[in-house]
């Protein structure tokens, strides 16, 4: 266990961003978003939930998966091998690391994502530990603690005026094995420190649910009057599922000029009409209701019915976002009926 | 996509009623008045069937400029199709350039049949401007 | 995938000089779709156009794109060849290499990589090109025409020497209009009603012509060839059957009312013709001022007509009538001057209009002929004329020149040196405009010969001393003060568009312009015609005009109707609007900026979700749409597109230009 | 300056016609005289004026003008106007008027030298004492 | 607040009850504190579900179209901007006037919750009232009790419609329209035009990239209130779906360009940006040149009339080289 003067930080992020591409969240106009640190950027260190999630950097909202050109003798270019600078994300939120075991469940199960894996690959993330909760943030509900982050490289934990470095992979080691010099050895007080965080980051949790049985009930519930009621209010923008750390559905587009053209891939959103739109112009999800009931069958039943967990991980986005309060929560709670504490 | 400055010429998209702006470009062409190559002429029945999205696209796969041209207003061949195009570019145009875009990147002008100089002239101005300007960077794709 | 031919044409060096053929055919075999490339030399001559015919047997084409000469020179040419090999016409597309390419470009590098360009572009329209039709749409041979004056009449007379049925329709009891209230006629001075009236009695007499009086067009359906017109016959209250036109009713008539026909300068009775030469020469009872009508009691006429031709319970009726064309040809109303207090009109009775003078030279008006001071019954020896009353008058007035108004003048000051000898006219005047035949000589004359003096100045103030009037204004050209002392004041009141003319517009799908005059499709080129296909302009309904121009534009939109009804049926332009009913809000955006009326709301019924319900889109009338397009843009969803420059067309061009 | 109706109809206006055997009614006021004239910047009435004043009636302005001995009678104007207006002759009618006249002279015939009282044509005297003063 | 509340109430439940509507309108309580989503009221007895209180910001006036609601008679509250929102639906034909009864709720302005949280970072609200020109905040378990003024939009700040347009009834007393509003509406965009060409750009193009597309502008937007949108089509495909600046921009210029001259100025469409791009800006600018250049228009007022770019007049000026 390692450990660095929050006065340091910028030093070690220098020193990082020197061996590979470095993201760090920032604000800019109100907006928190990872982007590419730079000397005089100022990490956002507080804000909980960055706008867009971390997972665009292995999912990217929009990619280029091949380039073709017929004009003289077919020649095509693959994107996907190439796919994957190496990259340090810094200051990932537990939720979000969570969020990428859910990923990789989906793109590097059979078949492989070969571009999606050489990103996870080359990519060493820095996750930070949570202090304190949001209002919207409900992570423990589905069993997560936010001060730990299990999938990442290495763990960060403010401490006050230190930042301490715990290892959690080889690529984590390897990481902080680079930083010698900068940063220091932990005491086994900074241990204490740690694990008294810890245990604080789980106090004051205002919102849970109960998801028990949430997955059973829906099995039975694809016809029901429920989504009927629930769709009415959903006004099909996309919102939710472009900042949900777990969504990953995708579209392939073709930008074609003839004797040349590229193949992209971008995300896509099943609350809109023409995701399902079929070429002969049928939709099998005619109208909201069945879009709506798709996106929350997906993440409480389907998912966990075929990954074992299910596909969120409480981290709030979609509540403080949805322009028409129609959020998870608000399913689980009424698929489940036993709300915990508001 | 890197681009030559010096030898970059630009890529023009005119889109030309079929009644004047059209038959004015053909009359430049039979009375052989000459003007730079960078031109290409879409030809549409009159300058109200172009969608400001058709402005957009051309912009977004690489052109450099786009020129809306149309009947002087009260010759329109249907009438009153170019005080629409009036209003709808004046009012595009002008969010063009409160969004950056060089306003000279994108233009409208009224050629009528019998101005073939007028078209020559036009298009001699049109491709000068652009050129200075360097290619279009703020709308393209990046492909 | 489609199987696209393309023709390079050389047009001898024409194209062949700047552009390099061989080096365009072998990029256009690698344009996408395009399956078999070749070159000609003249591809518009017939060996051309054969090569292109076998081209398409041969290699099965689909889709022919011709690098040429502008469409606008060979479009139909070729259209037709590739219609002779089995293709739909729409399905050839034309690249314009030559006035846009080898004739304006100089160097053969750069212009060959442009004509390459176009000719990928013509590629990737043609690629997206429909097959389309025209459809056939029979006509009703027969015409309306609005409007019973001189215009009217002389359309009606030439569409019914051409063999036509027609209908004329007047709103008031009489053809004849205000024609029939001249006196004589510039710039040869025949009296108007010696040649008005045999035309009046012509359009009577004529077995193709139908006189539809005292009527109005009250609603009006369909599109060209195909129009149903509603007409509301108001009640006249005398049987036309059984009328002889003896006229003792008029004379026995005890109520008296300002006659409209003689400017209220006399009476007429409330059973009335508007003039004794009134064709029909039957009465009608003026319901407002008849004293039956208006106190129950008098039933004069009943009891003096001889045929008992008088029925006071008669109600309008309507007619309805299917049309292939109609001619509008409403007229004029004369400028109100209740604006113009400083001439002193309605305060003095020797300030009058000069319609009001056209009646008292006139033999039949209410001095019998005799040029009378209205106040005093005595000859006028001083007479001053203001030119331009209501006219280029931004202000107040219109803002137009009424036209006709110098030259009438001219004939009054004429006519009054002819009247009353030794009288003499004074012109006030802003221009003196005479641009028409034997129009300048005329006005020479008034000057010369006829004792006219003519003023360069606006008449600012019109006021009474004794019985005589002062008249006040400068002599623009002397820079003088002119206050001069005359017996009467004649005002050249500016021609206005009809009151109602925005109704009848809306009926018709016509658009009148800021002064409801209406609207001609194209200034120059289609005065006649309205956007409107199928209906069109005669006379002063569509701007001010005399006399010789309003006959010429009669016959004129005559032809056009003949020509119109001489076909059995209609081809519809194809390349017209097309609505995607699964796209179209309803919102008719494209309604409003749709110049030609052509589109209109239509109810559909679908199924949503477990019901079947109604709504509304929009519908293209494809006899009315003329294919300009403004419509797509106006709509958001795209839901209207233009065929035969779909926006997948226009799109794949711009692309292949970007390219 | 004021035109009236007695103005315009006063018998002046058609001495002028009849001496001139111009009608001056005829002028469309297009000004093509005074843009000819070489020596109309001496004038104070242009020529076109000249017309419209004697259309007007406005004779009593052109009586008292100096445009009146200003013209040279050249001919100039005559040759060019549309209307065939011989307006010399207008003028030359209007120095007849004042001519005619008794009275009125500027000069009196004792202020001319003797030279010039004995060999001048009468009519040369006349116009003489009507034209100049001393 | 609690009268205004119990005002709605009153009013649905008569009217369902009379039966002269089968659904209402309005605004009801979630579980947070900031949350006030619309209100599909059905039955008598749901209609205490009803309440006005700082949040109740949505524009209701979208579900009124037929993908949302079959109802033949719906009764509905809206707000000023809200009604505006209601001839813009009637004036685009995708609403009968006859369908809907209309209750006019005059507004003082909404809370900006965004504001509040930053006033009382990492503390727990609880709840957000309001008691006259008073917001009472229910905080770390004490009341709180700040100027509302301060807390208020940034659109309602600006609001100039602040009383219903069209109301059937109006179910309290009108407000006063606030001071300077007029001044402020094109404040921003005066601002802008006096950059330089480049530093527009830059500022556009930094806040263009942050859109993620989610279309939440265009989707609440009561003018864009197409069946199928045009961004959305595949056949042609109008807007490549790849999020890069060409057709985020395209996009967004399309958008401000389909609502030139129908845009009644809700502002919604900045209020819910997830990525808090200042969309009104360019509707507005979109109003200021249209006024400027075709004559003032106001949308959202009279639903009879042709929006400005759905007519003309011969004598227009251009915005470009008419020689």
């Amino acid at each position: 266990m390692k450990k660095i003067a929050k006065s340091q930080l910028s030093k070690m992020l220098s020193m990082l961003s020197a061996e590979a591409k470095l993201y760090v969240p920032v604000a800019s106009d109100g907006v928190v978003n990872f982007a590419p640190w730079q000397e005089d950027v100022e990490v956002d260190l507080t804000t909980i939930n960055v706008f867009v999630p971390p997972k665009k950097f292995f999912f990217p909202q929009t990619e280029a998966v091949l380039r073709y050109d017929i004009s003289d003798e077919l020649e095509i270019e693959d994107f996907a091998c190439k796919a994957g600078d190496k990259t340090i994300l810094f200051g990932v939120r537990p939720c979000d690391v969570s969020s990428f075991a859910m990923m990789d469940k989906v793109y590097l199960g059979d078949p492989v994502d070969i571009a999606y894996r050489q990103r996870r690959e080359n990519t060493t993330v820095i996750a930070m530990g949570c202090k304190s909760p949001d209002e919207t943030c409900f992570c423990t509900s589905f069993d997560l603690e936010p001060g730990k982050a299990p999938g990442a490289d290495v763990l960060a934990t403010d401490t006050g005026e230190e930042i301490v470095l715990s290892a959690q992979t080889t690529k984590g080691e390897e990481l902080l094995t680079q930083l010698n010099g900068l940063i220091q050895e932990a005491t086994s007080g900074d241990e204490n420190k740690v694990k008294d965080a810890q245990e604080q980051a789980k106090e004051g949790y205002t919102t849970s649910v109960n998801v028990q049985g949430v997955m059973e009930k829906l099995d039975g519930m694809f016809e029901d009057f429920y989504w009927d009621r629930l769709h009415k209010r959903c006004i099909a923008c996309g919102t939710c599922t472009f900042v949900c750390p777990t969504c990953h559905c995708f579209d392939m587009q073709e930008y074609s000029t003839g004797s040349r053209g590229e193949r992209i891939r971008c995300w896509d959103s099943c609350m809109y009409s023409d995701f399902t739109l079929m070429g002969h112009g049928h939709n099998p999800r005619p109208t909201q209701k069945e879009r709506v009931r798709q996106r929350f069958m997906h993440k409480l039943n389907y998912f966990p019915h075929q990954h074992g967990d299910y596909a969120c991980v409480g981290c709030g986005r979609c509540v403080r976002k949805c322009p028409v309060n129609l959020d998870i929560l608000e399913v689980i709670q009424e698929i489940g009926g036993a709300a915990g504490g508001m | 996509m890197s681009v030559n400055l010096e030898s970059h010429e630009p890529l023009i998209v005119a889109f030309c009623c079929n009644w004047c702006s059209y038959a004015g470009a053909d009359l430049a062409g039979t009375s052989r008045m000459s003007y730079p190559t960078n031109v290409r002429i879409v030809r549409v029945p009159c300058s109200s069937r172009v969608n400001p999205s058709f402005i957009i696209r051309a912009f977004q796969r690489g052109a450099d400029g786009v020129l809306i041209a149309g009947c002087h207003p009260g010759d329109c061949h249907y009438h009153s199709g170019n005080y629409y195009t009036r209003r709808r570019f004046t009012v595009l145009k002008r969010m063009l350039e409160y969004m950056g875009i060089e306003p000279e990147r994108f233009q409208v002008r009224w050629i009528s049949g019998s101005e073939g100089a007028k078209f020559a002239g036009v298009m001699n101005e049109i491709t000068q401007e652009i050129k200075a300007l360097g290619p279009n960077r703020k709308l393209r794709d990046v492909r | 995938m489609k199987r696209i031919g393309v023709f390079i044409c050389w047009c001898g060096s024409n194209i062949a000089a700047t552009v390099d053929i061989d080096k365009t055919i072998a990029a256009a075999k690698q344009m996408p779709g395009v399956v078999f490339a070749d070159h000609n030399k003249y591809t518009c001559s017939e060996l051309g156009q054969d090569m292109v015919k076998n081209a398409i047997k041969e290699h099965q084409l689909d889709r022919v794109v011709i690098g040429a000469c502008s469409p606008r020179m060979h479009e139909n040419t070729f259209r037709k060849t590739v219609e002779a090999a089995g293709l739909n016409p729409y399905y050839m597309e034309i690249a314009n290499i030559r006035e846009q390419c080898s004739w304006v470009h100089k160097d053969k590098e750069t212009a060959t990589g442009k004509a390459i360009s176009l000719v990928r572009t013509a590629v990737a329209k043609a690629a997206r090109n429909e097959a389309l039709f025209s459809t056939e749409m029979p006509i009703e041979r027969r015409a309306l025409v609005i409007g019973g004056g001189i215009a009217g009449i002389q359309a009606a007379l030439d569409i019914a020497e051409t063999g036509f049925e027609v209908d004329l329709l007047e709103k008031e009891p009489s053809i004849g209009g205000r024609m029939a209230q001249l006196d004589k006629t510039f710039p040869t001075l025949d009296c108007s009603a010696c040649i008005l009236t045999p035309k009046m009695v012509d359009v009577a007499q004529h077995e193709k012509i139908r006189l539809i009086t005292y009527s109005e067009v009250e609603k009006v359906e369909g599109y060209v060839g195909n129009f149903t017109v509603t007409i509301r016959n108001k009640a006249r209250s005398v049987d036309m059957e059984k009328c002889t036109g003896c006229g003792d009713c008029m004379n026995k008539c005890p109520q008296k009312v300002s006659s409209e026909f003689e400017m209220g300068l006399a009476e007429r009775r409330a059973i009335y013709t508007p003039f004794p030469q009134a064709v029909p020469n039957k009465p009608a009872i003026d319901r407002a001022t008849c004293r039956w009508f208006t106190q129950e009691k008098c039933r004069v006429c009943e009891k003096i007509c001889p045929t008992g031709a008088i029925d006071y319970d008669q109600v309008d009726e309507f007619i309805t009538q299917r049309y292939g064309a109609i001619v509008v040809a409403t007229g004029f109303d004369t400028h109100k001057l209740d604006k113009y207090g400083e001439y002193a009109y309605g305060k003095h009775p020797d300030v009058i209009t000069s319609l009001e003078m056209e009646r008292l030279f006139n033999a039949s008006g209410p001095t019998g002929g005799k040029l009378l001071r209205p106040s005093n019954g005595k000859p006028p020896k001083n007479v001053a004329f203001i030119q331009c009353v209501g006219s280029r008058d931004k202000a107040k007035g219109n803002p137009y020149c009424a036209k006709i108004c110098c030259m009438y003048t001219a004939k009054h000051a004429i006519l009054l040196n002819e009247k009353v000898p030794g009288s003499k006219s004074f012109v006030f005047y802003i221009d003196v405009r005479t641009p028409g035949k034997d129009y300048e000589e005329f006005y020479n004359r008034a000057y010369e010969q006829h004792n006219a003096t003519y003023i360069k100045g606006n008449v600012s103030k019109v006021f009474p001393d004794g019985d005589q009037l002062v008249v006040r204004s400068v002599d623009a050209l002397s820079g003088a003060l002119v206050e001069l002392v005359v017996d009467m004041v004649v005002l050249a009141t500016s021609v206005d568009a009809r009151s109602d003319a925005k109704d009848l517009a809306q009926k018709l799908s016509i658009t009148t312009n800021a002064h409801k005059f209406f609207n001609e499709a194209h200034p120059k080129l289609r005065p006649v015609e309205t956007q409107t296909a199928g209906i069109f302009l005669a006379g002063v309904c569509q701007g001010p005009k005399d006399i010789p121009e309003t006959v010429a534009q009669a016959s004129a939109a005559a032809v056009k109707v003949a020509s119109l009804l001489s076909k059995e049926s209609l081809k519809s332009n194809p390349t017209i609007a097309e609505v995607d009913q699964k796209r179209c809000s309803g919102d008719m955006s494209c309604m409003a900026v749709c110049p030609y009326g052509a589109i209109s709301e239509k109810i559909i019924e679908e199924r949503r979700g477990r019901e079947t319900v109604t709504r509304k889109i929009a519908e293209v009338n494809t006899a009315l749409c003329q294919g300009c397009g403004a419509c797509t843009v106006a709509c958001r969803p795209g839901a209207i597109n233009l065929k035969g420059f779909t926006n997948e067309q226009i799109l794949a061009e711009v692309d292949a230009i970007c390219l | 300056m004021k035109i009236t109706t007695e103005k315009i109809n006063s018998n002046l206006v058609r001495d002028v016609e009849e001496v001139s055997g111009q009608k001056v009614s005829a002028c469309f006021q297009c000004g093509k005289c005074t843009g000819g004239c070489p020596v109309v910047w001496a004038m104070d009435i242009f020529p076109h004026q000249v017309l419209r004043y004697a259309q007007m009636g406005l004779i009593d302005e052109l009586l008292h003008s100096k445009t009146l001995w200003i013209c040279a009678s050249c001919q100039t104007c005559d040759s060019r106007c549309p209307r065939e207006v011989d307006i010399p002759k207008v003028i030359e009618a209007l120095r007849l008027i004042i001519m005619r006249e008794k009275g009125g002279n500027y000069l009196h015939p004792n202020d001319l030298p003797a030279r010039v009282r004995e060999n001048a044509p009468q009519q040369g005297l006349v116009s003489a004492f009507r034209k100049y003063a001393k | 607040m609690k009268e205004c509340s119990e005002k709605m109430r009153k009013v649905a439940s008569d009217a369902l009850q009379k039966q002269e509507v089968t659904a209402v309108l309005g605004w009801r309580k979630k579980d947070f504190w900031w949350q006030s989503p619309v209100a599909f009221i059905e039955s008598v007895d749901d209609v205490d579900q009803l309440v006005w209180d700082p949040f109740t910001v949505f524009n209701p006036v979208k579900y009124l179209l037929e993908d949302y609601d079959c109802h033949d008679k719906v009764g509905i509250f809206v707000k000023g901007c809200d009604s505006r929102g209601i001839n813009r639906l009637i004036q685009d034909k995708r609403l009968d006037r006859d369908r809907v009864v209309v209750y006019g709720v005059p507004c003082e302005g909404k809370a900006d919750a965004d504001k509040i949280r930053a006033s009382f970072a990492s503390k727990k609200i609880k709840k957000v009232t309001i008691d006259g020109d008073s917001l009472i905040i229910d905080v770390d378990g004490k009341e709180e009790r700040v100027a509302a003024e301060e807390y208020l939009l940034d659109k309602c700040l600006t609001c100039r419609y602040p009383n219903p347009v069209v109301s059937d009834k109006l179910i309290w007393e009108e407000v006063p329209v606030r001071k300077g509003v007029n001044e402020a509406r094109f404040a921003r965009i005066d601002n802008m035009e006096k950059k330089e060409l480049e530093e527009r750009f830059s500022y556009w193009s930094r806040q263009m990239d942050r859109c993620i597309r989610c279309f939440a502008c265009r989707n609440t937007c009561p003018a864009c209130n197409c069946r199928v949108c045009i961004f959305d089509q595949a056949e042609p495909r109008w807007l490549g779906k790849a999020n890069d600046m060409g057709d985020t921009l395209n996009y967004h210029i399309i958008r401000a360009f389909h609502v030139a001259g129908r845009c009644f100025e809700c502002g919604e469409c900045e209020r819910i940006c997830p990525a808090g791009i200042p969309l009104q800006e360019l509707n507005r600018k979109l109003i200021k040149d249209l006024d400027e250049f075709f004559g003032e228009y106001e949308a959202g007022l009279d639903p009879e009339d042709n929006p400005p770019l759905g007519t003309y007049r011969g004598e227009d000026p251009a915005g470009f080289d008419e020689s």
